[in-house]
């Protein structure tokens, strides 16, 4: 019995003395401390990875640049397992060590009990990647989101439908988790709304991997449009039997990006992904500042490795949270949330204001844009304001393809 | 007098098996009765239909006048019937007087009540100083005696005493004896499984003889040892060997080409001082004994004495604890299994242990694994089919599908298959019509004269005894006496190992 | 050898019988010794809430496991229903989180009755894949059933009513309640270890036929020990509910979680006082400090340290320390 | 009609491979008694390692089947022999921790060497199709059918007719009479251990070119066995045959008529069905 109280002890003893550890401090004044989250490793790690990547090019991008009033910019990135109980550990550790803003997570499964938790402890976070509706909506004074929410993802597609004037019948097929429900509801509103009718709707349990008894049935609907949202690896197995089950629509939509709007489904998915339109949050042909410059110099960070958007909108997290600290009147949690409040800044993932509007709170209103496959590239064709190429419609159907 | 306990019709089939047949059966209050009987006579199986372990085929159970055929087993516990186990059944990480307890709970809810009456228990059953050791770290004879302890914790009206004697030393079946006629001082009515006769002989008012399931004969003690049947059924048939003309493996024959029957200089199968266990329970205490090439050996003795784990010691599915097992200049306490069977030592198991879902030919071919005879395996096939023509006729048939005679012939059959210098035979003739015996026996007979050497275990011991050379008699796990086959068959000494008189 | 019977001070019958005081009286030392956590490590309430409630869970999962000897790998299921039904009723129907939570009691065990009924003819690994099959099916209905449940988009509790004056989502107070928990559960366990229904359990977990031939019904007792179970690990599931403050299904019927609540009763000694409570604290203390000093090599290193418990301490360690204090 | 036929057709070919991942662990079980927890983690094993020899050696995957094969019936015997021998005597639960433990550690070796990107690779056949009049065919599908259905025949072929065979199932009949027959059943455990993990290690490379290969994907595959061998009986290899299409014909059928969502329950429901009512599998007798 002793053993074991001393053995905890001991356990205890080790947490004790390894409290935060910092990062390389720069050379002049006294660095300010923030905290980040995100899964270093665990289900989302090829996530957590393009934040990891994000966060260091902007902390050397602003102590290159002079830093926060002269004192250098820390990040203190902690990995949080992709559980939601780590976070909440880290987190606590993080306010204990009195850090006055912490960034992450990234998964929305994480985000919400963090957010939760943070708003509890007053003391701001600041998410970049997370695009569940509801850590913005109701949200918190404390919650702040650089990202795209879901309905933004949604709405694009919308105004494009509306423009081409040809859609009519819509079905949807979404993974079977907070994400895909979260595009699922987007879409049935604003189909309702569009006057669309939604001639199938279903979500699929995740690692669900065949799915060409459920695309014979939406064969027999005929829809117009195939509205999508799923995580990699189904995005590409969903196309794959997509062609086998010669199901055509005029329109194959990635409505949630994630799966459909990264580097791996053009590779991994071939000639399949042809012509399927997606949302996404950000693209390196859009012309914001230094935009395609970072994409390159992110690429070359991560050793040729093809970076997302997760990776730039981790950057413009750690931009915008730097700005605030700058403006902040003082460097407690109070000071830096009515700083963030005031935020109005371009970056390279483009302009980013937190706003309250249709239900939300503290949201960054930007609009996402539409890519579409060409040519196995993406190919941004929506806003036309931004739009680099035109919108091929409808996609051919499969047997006319070469 | 009451009636404590009646059967009417009572019949448990296992599959085809017949194991309970139609027992009519009744105990009156304050009885001790004997259950006797030779293995797989049944009386296992009948405590288990009484105490509620196994349903009924058909039949009824009868419990002080009242109907208990369906009740559960807890059921009867609470009604009085308390039974131990012959494969004992502690809780072995309990304390032995937790292990007391569990039953004491049931008569006394209350504690305090509860752990006096356990503490009484223990006191009178001698266990006291093992009261707060672990029940897993007892003997045998702990174990046993334990085993009888929970039972008399439910106070029972009835106690169901299965083999708690066998395998005890002599002064400690001296204290079980003293406990079980104190128990039914106390009031308790008992029937009792042994395969110690002169215990069962001594305690017993009243004698019931199962054989093949059935109820044969029934009496005191002085009557049912006198009784032809019981000791036929014990010593085996005293008929000598009918004329039916039967296919043999012919003498003569060569028997392959790695042995022959002139090879009298084979290896030498010798065990000296040969201690074994079952975990903690030791089972061989002290056993020597030889077997010469060409002989054939018989090794007999009580139910539980130690035969079965000699055999099984040698072929090395049982370590040994102490002493020494050489076949020839190997010793095989050193090796696996396999290589003993290599070696050329064949066992056929008691109990057949065939590949049931293997056909016959399947079976016979798995007896052929070794590189060593898998060359030989056409013409030691055919040798089997020859001195077995049933068996070739079933090639096909899955295992389970044979008569229990057929089984224990395919049994031989894949033993034979592994071209063996010495064939140990486990209880070949268990459970088969006696004219089936007759032809095992014929069969063991010709193996021999085929120049294979045997060691032979059975409980038929007028059969065993008339064709072996020598004979060992085993009690208690030491080997008492050893001689000549006919010489021992008129010992007095046999008589009393096995009918206690 | 004496005929006077056995007095019941006797100390050999004392030491045969677990006498009860005595380990209460650890439960006790124990349940103080912890209870000053709060003060020592005010920088990590979240860990010490975690480990604690995982310990009260895992101990609650050890009465079917370690004292009964079912191995259950749906515990999760418990979990879940105790964190939603606190949850639901208290955002939908504005009750108090402790009725929710009791609530969520009665549910779990109305779900135990009904699934130990089922499964208990079940032996051995038969009941551990029976258990597994009734969770996943169970996490996806819960996963589906977004009218009921909120589906996969989770359930979050913004706010709670205060707790006698206390507020309930201060982790300190989370702290005290997860002791509380872990206290009732570890007193039912020393219960376990010496009344009469205790008996009739480990008879049951010894050996089955033998328990019935001293009168017990294994499938009664079975099941009242599974709802004994089932109850505090629901209790545990309502404060787990309230600590992460959100969750969703996905997360609160995982099979992880059930094998997590089964390994730590495992690494610590199954059928222990204090087993469960050594694993959890193992397990999440230990996981907290290999995700310090190897990052991204935690689940690695936790694999690796079940192996070896299995390999060299198969009793689990609990039973190490017990043999390091006797030599 | 047409479409009802499609599915039971996809439902079948699915099928196959579960009856792969099925065979392996009702091997296992029934020879050793251990419930193999880590039976998914071999699967992604195989995918891994096909994965790595099509990138390294750049052959179509399928031909490298036969070096996954040897890869994962080596990691086999090598497990067996360090990690399960030793507990061979202990309690079930042992086992059930042990491979729940190796599980987890060769989860993150994968995880540790390839990184925890999903893993896709794209052949020729990936989204090839044949047709039988109205009836679509996935090329691949239809290549690891056949190739599903050699390595079933010989299977049967080596558990029936040969002497490694027939050791196999002497040993799982009944172990003591197998060492009597001078088969050395130590080798066997350690034998038919190699051949489960090589079975789900093909089944991987199986299923790779048409889907994907995540270290964390293991437990999915692992459930499915279960299913699969529950179905067909534990221990009963014909029977996990019929447990795997069946499985794979209730998912399509479920997936289509009822709810994709869903899809995983009608075979978790079966499976408690089957265990409840006939615990030796559904094409299995009660073994005593």
């Amino acid at each position: 019995m002793k053993q074991m109280i001393m053995a905890l002890a001991l356990v205890f003893l080790v947490l004790g003395t390894a409290g935060g550890t910092s990062g390389a401090a720069p050379a002049s004044g006294e660095p300010i401390r923030i905290g980040a989250i995100s899964s270093l490793t665990g289900s989302f790690a090829t996530f957590g990875s393009m934040e990891r990547a994000g966060y260091a090019l902007a902390v050397d991008d602003i102590n290159t640049a002079g830093g926060l009033n002269g004192r250098p910019l820390v990040i203190d990135l902690q990995d949080d397992t992709s559980s939601a109980n780590t976070a909440l550990t880290v987190a606590e550790q993080f306010i204990n060590s009195g850090v006055p803003l912490i960034l992450g997570a990234y998964s929305s499964s994480v985000t919400k009990p963090l957010a939760v938790y943070m708003a509890r402890q007053r003391v701001p976070l600041l998410n970049s990647n997370s695009a569940d509706d509801s850590i913005t909506k109701p949200g918190s004074d404390y919650v702040f989101r650089v990202g795209q929410n879901t309905d933004a993802y949604v709405k694009p597609f919308f105004a494009l439908f509306k423009q081409l004037g040809t859609i009519k019948t819509i079905a949807i097929l979404v993974s079977n988790n907070a994400l895909g429900h979260s595009v699922e509801n987007s879409l049935l509103t604003q189909a309702k709304d569009g006057g669309y009718p939604v001639v199938f709707d279903q979500a699929y349990d995740e690692g669900l991997t065949d799915f060409r008894p459920v695309l014979n049935r939406i064969k027999d609907t005929g829809a117009d449009v195939l509205a999508m949202s799923s995580y990699e690896a189904d995005a590409v197995a969903l196309m794959r039997q997509i062609k086998e089950v010669n199901l055509n629509a005029k329109i194959f939509a990635g409505a949630g990006a994630t799966g459909f709007a990264i580097p791996s489904f053009l590779k991994g998915g071939g000639d399949t992904v042809e012509y399927v339109i997606t949302s996404a949050a950000w693209s390196p042909d859009v012309h914001y500042p230094k935009a395609h410059e970072l994409f390159a110099r992110l690429k070359a960070f991560m050793g040729g490795a093809e970076p997302s958007y997760h990776a730039i909108r981790a950057y413009a997290g750690a931009t915008v949270a730097a700005d605030a600290l700058r403006r902040a009147a003082t460097l407690s949690p109070e000071g830096i949330r009515a700083a963030l409040q005031t935020t109005s800044l371009t970056t390279p993932f483009g302009t980013v204001e937190f706003k309250d509007f249709s239900g939300f709170h503290n949201q960054n209103p930007l609009p996402s844009i539409l890519m579409q496959v060409q040519h196995r590239a993406y190919v941004t064709v929506w806003p036309l304001d931004v739009a680099v190429g035109k919108v091929i419609y409808p996609t051919p159907v499969w047997t006319a393809r070469k | 007098m009451s009636e404590v306990l009646r059967t009417e019709q009572l019949r448990k089939l296992f599959g085809g098996l017949v194991a309970v047949n139609d027992v009519e059966f009744a105990v009156e209050e304050g009885e001790i009765v004997g259950l006797i009987g030779p293995n797989g006579a049944g009386k296992t199986t009948f405590f288990n239909l009484v105490s509620g372990a196994m349903r009924v085929s058909s039949g009824r159970i009868f419990f002080q006048g009242r109907e208990i055929t369906h009740a559960p087993a807890y059921q009867r516990a609470e009604l009085g019937i308390g039974r131990t186990f012959q494969i004992m059944k502690p809780f072995p990480r309990l304390t032995v007087m937790e292990n007391l307890l569990v039953g004491a709970y049931l008569r006394h809810p209350n504690r305090h009540a509860a752990v006096r009456w356990a503490a009484e228990v223990i006191e009178m059953m001698g266990l006291a100083e093992f009261a707060s050791a672990s029940a897993r770290s007892l003997t045998t004879a702990g174990r046993k005696r334990l085993e009888v302890a929970r039972a008399l914790t439910l106070s029972p009206t009835l106690l169901l005493l299965d083999e708690v004697v066998a395998g005890l030393n002599p002064v400690e079946a001296e204290g079980t004896v003293e406990l079980i006629r104190r128990i039914r001082d106390r009031g308790a009515t008992i029937i009792m499984v042994e395969h110690v006769m002169r215990v069962i002989m001594g305690l017993s008012d009243r004698i019931v003889v199962l054989a093949n399931g059935s109820n044969i004969a029934e009496g005191t003690p002085q009557q049912v040892a006198t009784n032809p049947d019981v000791i036929t059924a014990y010593l085996g048939t005293h008929e000598g060997r009918d004329a039916r003309p039967q296919a043999t493996w012919s003498p003569g024959t060569p028997a392959g080409e790695n042995h022959s029957a002139r090879d009298d200089t084979g290896p030498t199968l010798a065990l000296r001082r040969v201690q074994a266990a079952y975990g903690d329970v030791q089972v061989l205490w002290d056993v020597s004994l030889e077997v010469r090439p060409g002989e054939l050996v018989a090794l007999i003795g009580a139910n539980g004495a130690g035969k079965t784990t000699t055999l099984r010691t040698v072929a090395r599915l049982l370590r040994v604890r102490d002493g020494e097992v050489q076949f020839g200049t190997n010793r095989l306490d050193q090796m696996s299994s396999h290589d003993v069977v290599n070696l050329g030592v064949a066992m056929v198991p008691e109990g057949r242990q065939l590949f049931n879902q293997m056909t016959v030919e399947e079976n016979l071919l798995t007896g052929s694994s070794l590189a060593r005879t898998r060359t030989l395996r056409r013409t030691n096939l055919d040798r089997v089919y020859t001195l077995f023509p049933l068996l070739r006729e079933r090639r096909r048939q899955e295992a389970s599908t044979l008569s229990g005679g057929e089984q224990q012939m395919l049994a031989i059959g894949r033993g034979l298959m592994s071209a063996p210098r010495l064939l140990m035979l486990d209880e070949p003739s268990l459970g088969l019509a006696p004219t089936i015996v007759e032809e095992v026996f014929r069969v063991v007979q010709d193996i021999r004269r085929e120049g294979i050497t045997v060691l032979l275990v059975e409980q038929n011991v007028q059969q065993a005894l008339r064709i072996a050379d020598r004979a060992y008699v085993i009690e208690s796990g030491r080997i008492v006496l050893e001689g000549p086959g006919p010489e021992l068959l008129q010992s007095a000494e046999v008589r009393r190992a096995y009918l206690g008189i | 050898m004496p005929q006077t019977p056995l007095s019941v001070s006797h100390p050999a019958v004392r030491r045969g019988v677990n006498a009860g005081p005595w380990s209460l009286g650890w439960v006790l030392v124990v349940l103080a010794v912890l209870a000053f956590y709060p003060v020592v490590f005010r920088n990590f309430l979240t860990l010490g809430v975690t480990i604690v409630l995982f310990a009260g869970m895992a101990t609650a999962w050890d009465v079917l496991g370690g004292w009964t000897g079912q191995l259950s790998l749906g515990h999760a299921v418990f979990v879940g229903i105790g964190a939603y039904t606190m949850a639901l009723l208290v955002l939908r129907a504005g009750v108090a989180p402790w009725w929710g939570a009791m609530a969520g009691v009665g549910a779990s065990v109305v779900v135990a009755a009904m699934w130990g009924a089922v499964t208990f003819r079940l032996r051995g690994p038969y009941f551990a894949l029976a258990s597994i099959a009734v969770a996943e099916m169970t996490r996806i209905v819960a996963n589906n059933w977004a009218s009921l449940t909120g589906g996969a988009e989770g359930v979050s509790l913004p706010s709670l009513p205060r707790f006698l004056g206390l507020d309930l989502f201060s982790r300190r107070v989370e702290f005290y309640i997860a002791l509380v928990l872990l206290g009732l559960a570890v007193v039912a366990a020393s219960w376990l270890q010496r009344s009469r229904f205790g008996y009739h359990l480990q008879a049951i977990r010894e050996d089955e036929d033998a328990a019935m031939a001293v009168g017990i019904n294994p499938t009664r007792d079975k099941v009242l020990a599974f709802l004994a179970s089932a109850a505090l690990t629901s209790l545990g599931g309502s404060l787990y509910g309230i600590f992460l403050g959100f969750f969703e299904p996905r997360g609160m019927f995982s099979l992880d979680l059930s094998v997590q609540l089964a390994l730590m009763a495992y690494i610590g000694g199954v059928g222990t006082l204090f087993g469960p409570l050594v694993g959890a604290g193992l397990l999440v203390g230990g996981s907290e400090v290999l995700r310090i000093y190897f990052p991204g090599k935690s689940l690695f290193v936790y694999g690796l340290l079940i192996i070896l418990v299995v390999l060299f301490a198969p009793d689990g360690l609990g039973t190490v320390v017990r043999r390091v204090r006797r030599v | 009609m047409v479409e009802f036929i499609q599915i039971v057709v996809n439902g079948i070919f699915t099928g196959g491979v579960y009856a792969i991942i099925g065979i392996g662990l009702s091997l296992i079980f029934g020879v050793m008694r251990i419930v193999n927890f880590a039976h998914g983690v071999f699967l992604v094993v195989g995918m891994f390692t096909t994965l790595f020899f099509f990138e390294r050696l750049h052959v179509d995957p399928f031909l490298v089947i036969p070096l996954v094969v040897l890869v994962g019936g080596l990691l086999g015997v090598i497990v067996e022999r360090s990690l399960l021998e030793p507990i061979a005597r202990a309690p079930e639960h042992a086992s059930i921790l042990m491979t729940v433990g190796i599980g987890l550690v060769l989860s993150n070796v994968l995880l540790f060497t390839f990184g925890d990107a999903p893993q896709i690779i794209n052949t020729r056949y990936s989204t090839s199709t044949w047709h039988l009049g109205p009836i679509t065919f996935s090329t691949a599908l239809t290549i690891s059918f056949f190739l599903t259905v050699v390595v079933i025949s010989g299977l049967a072929l080596l558990l029936g007719r040969t002497d490694l065979g027939r050791a196999i199932r002497a040993a799982a009949q009944n172990a003591d009479a197998a060492e009597l027959q001078g088969i050395n059943t130590r080798r066997v455990r350690s034998l038919v251990f190699g051949m489960g993990f090589a079975l789900a290690a093909l089944a991987g490379a199986l299923l790779l070119p048409q889907l994907f290969a995540h270290p964390s994907i293991g437990p999915t595959y692992t459930l499915k066995a279960f299913i699969v061998t529950v179905l067909g009986g534990m221990g009963n290899v014909a029977g996990a045959i019929g447990g795997g299409l069946l499985l794979g014909i209730t998912e399509s059928l479920g997936a289509a008529y009822v709810s994709s969502s869903y899809r995983d329950v009608f075979g978790l429901a079966a499976f408690l069905l089957v265990l409840l009512l006939r615990p030796a599998g559904l094409f299995g007798r009660s073994r005593t």
